[in-house]
């Protein structure tokens, strides 16, 4: 738990990006902050649920004791299949992401650079053991990337910078982020705040990134 | 709520604009959306690129919509038919364009189009002049063809049920090409016998995730074209 | 009909293209003669067949009456299917032809080169209406092609060639025909009887034929 | 009379060969091939290539292999685990290869392996060090990477259910890579809890077509990865 004036939790955080999500929208979360999303389906909208192991229209993690070990996620946790859930192969599935079926995609981020660039699965560290999974085939498939995410390192460095040193995931895919402490989009001309959390200011969220913010473009 | 259903077929086409690529599913008649294609005719679009194997039969369904005049161009493996001459007639007083694509390089250029790959090797047609122009290449001694990804703005299919996120399931050897198109199709619209409710349909059997499709419409005893052709129906 | 000696007939060539099918083949039988072939299953053998519009254990022909409309094979006449089949979609059906996991191909042919370069879609007229459906895909990727057809044209004139004058379907993918005459290897050396129809010699055939036939291996 | 079933889970592995390319199915524990694997470490082949989507978890199935020393090489988008260090410590001291590959591009070589597709272009990876040393080219102002079609001498796979001809049904997200391993594989070795008599499962409801599958093996209670991680156990 953090404080209020030191910005929105994890679950905040997953609540705030639900609001800005359609009606209808088939959404693809990823691990991590994205998974919690799924709780927060706002007041009479619908959405349907993606994970790429295989599996359209899926429900919340069952009850304790309910759960079965082949009916999981992609971050191979269990979870249940809604009424009108349909279960399907590996080449389906990413045929779905990369052809441009899937309306959203929300991931966690390393970093994320001004121009939309994402790194994501790999710090690039020599001992680092590299692993993908199906991240740079979302990115570069579903229409729309929203990243959420700390906006520091627990060590307090910024994840969004002019240019991430991490390898990347995908070229200027990124088109909104949501953090702790601000929702930002991705705009040609940079990185542009365009909602701070409760309690902070712009001079705060700015001093803990590693990139120019443009002010929200009503308040310019 | 999502809901894909639409009330009629007249609603089910109505954005089919002049000059639309359009994939129409079936395999002769096994298949064919010979409701969706005569409300198609009577919409009035022209100017249709259309992707189907074949070319109709009699002048009923996709042969109808030829005979009318509103394609422009066919895309497909195998424009005879042994009782029709819609086809051969225009195209032979060239007032229509015939793209030939072997059968499985169309049901894998389909695919790829709406899977999100816009190009592939294959070694059909190799050789022959179906690959007259186009690019080679070479795997492990083998000679192979660039074939490219293929969508529609719009698909119209027929199935044999769906829910209302239009999961569907289709009829014996009526499935051929349309799982295809409904993953290339913008917009892929669908005429089925029956809509069940949500879970109607086991996950395990979905042939067509909803995902892949926009609109569906109920047409619950479908015509059968051959049955149209033995009673001398035609269209319009 | 035709008399005995001058040959098989239709029914005749299509069980002989049987005897030669091993147990346990899959299948996928061209328009015409070829489908004759499913009737002569010889005792004690299991084939299964394979249709290109989706359908894998194809069986015969409905009875009267019983047949469906969407239950085609790719002539677009009604079949049954047998205990133990499956439907597919056509990416499914091309992926089992193209991938090489059919065993046997009989098709027709127009014409039939010494090296067994197959024409079979196209005389090449400029009147023809060009419809090519799987064939290509079919000589392209399954394991071997076998041609049965009459030798010769109506006219008389011969099917099997120095060189195809026809568009090609394929370069080289026929191993073997069979003809109302013969029974032929397509070999590196070039064409081959293996054995001739009842009643008929190697000369009558070799006048028949417009490429030098070699005499069967085990006559030489 | 067609009857791919084999009396042993011995029996389907033995022909396994050294060096040989196996592929694995299964994401995680669901599809997980758990007995067959450890009739493959009894059976003794080494110097493996083995595709699956990850590298297994505890000392069990595919880990457990891995531990065993059978594997030369991995090919997989997530060779990571929260309850496995057997692939970590070798890849770090150097004993074992990897070949990384985004999941929908493992997916995608695998169909195309097994559909007879030695090539095709993907978005994905573009721009990344996975796309390193990779043919980049454009399609209507894009960029894709070429990438390659993946076969196996071998795949083994875990199913629900199969009949003589061995066409098969898997249980909920168990069916993820094995309809595409199946078809990629040169012989397709499958576990299944049952076997029913042909007829058995609905033409309709087939997910993998028999043609694809060469032995199936009946293992009526196949154990949960999960369940033996949490139990302790270790394999051999």
């Amino acid at each position: 738990m953090t404080s209020a004036n030191t910005g929105l939790d994890r679950e905040q955080m997953a609540q705030r990006v639900a609001l800005d999500i359609p009606d209808g929208s088939y959404v693809n979360l990823g691990i991590g902050i994205p998974e919690l999303i799924a709780k927060y389906v706002p007041e009479g909208r619908e959405f349907i649920y993606h994970t790429e192991n295989g599996l359209l229209g899926m429900g919340p993690s069952p009850e304790e004791g309910q759960g079965e070990p082949e009916l999981i996620n992609a971050g191979k946790r269990q979870v249940t299949a809604l009424p009108g859930a349909a279960y399907f192969h590996h080449a389906d599935s990413f045929s779905m992401i990369r052809g441009g079926h899937l309306d959203l995609c929300v991931l966690g981020a390393l970093q994320v650079a001004k121009n939309g660039d994402l790194a994501n699965w790999s710090t690039g560290g020599p001992d680092a053991i590299p692993a993908v999974g199906g991240a740079m085939d979302l990115v570069a498939g579903v229409k729309q990337i929203f990243v959420v995410t700390q906006h520091c390192t627990k060590k307090g460095e910024p994840k969004l910078l002019d240019a991430c040193t991490f390898p990347l995931t995908g070229v200027g895919v990124v088109s909104r982020i949501y953090t702790d402490l601000a929702v930002i989009d991705v705009t040609p001309e940079g990185l542009r705040v365009v909602e701070l959390s409760p309690g902070l200011d712009f001079a705060y969220v700015q001093e803990r990134t590693g990139t120019e913010l443009l002010p929200a473009a009503t308040k310019s | 709520m999502i809901d894909k259903t639409v009330p009629s077929l007249a609603d089910a086409v109505q954005e089919i604009h002049d000059g639309a690529t359009v994939m129409v599913g079936g395999f002769g008649e096994a298949g064919s959306p010979v409701e969706l294609i005569h409300a198609l005719i009577d919409q009035g679009a022209s100017y249709l690129t259309v992707i189907n194997n074949n070319t109709g039969s009699g002048e009923v369904g996709l042969a109808a919509l030829i005979n009318a005049g509103r394609v422009k161009k066919m895309i497909c493996s195998y424009p005879r038919s042994q009782n029709s001459t819609v086809f051969p007639d225009l195209y032979r007083s060239n007032k229509i364009e015939l793209e030939l694509v072997p059968q499985g390089t169309l049901a894998e250029r389909i695919r790829a189009g709406g899977a999100g790959i816009p190009g592939f090797y294959t070694p059909a047609s190799v050789g022959t002049p179906l690959a007259d122009g186009k690019e080679l290449r070479s795997f492990e001694g083998k000679d192979y063809v660039l074939e490219h990804g293929l969508r529609a703005d719009f698909a119209l299919l027929k199935a044999k049920c769906a829910d209302r996120y239009g999961n569907l399931i289709y009829n014996k050897t009526a499935r051929n090409f349309s799982p295809l198109m409904a993953m290339a199709g913008s917009t892929t619209i669908v005429q089925v016998a029956e809509i069940v409710h949500a879970g109607g349909i086991d996950p395990e059997h979905v042939i067509t995730p909803g995902i892949f499709v926009q609109k569906v419409v109920r047409v619950p005893n479908p015509a059968h074209e051959s049955q149209l052709v033995r009673d001398g129906v035609t269209y319009p």
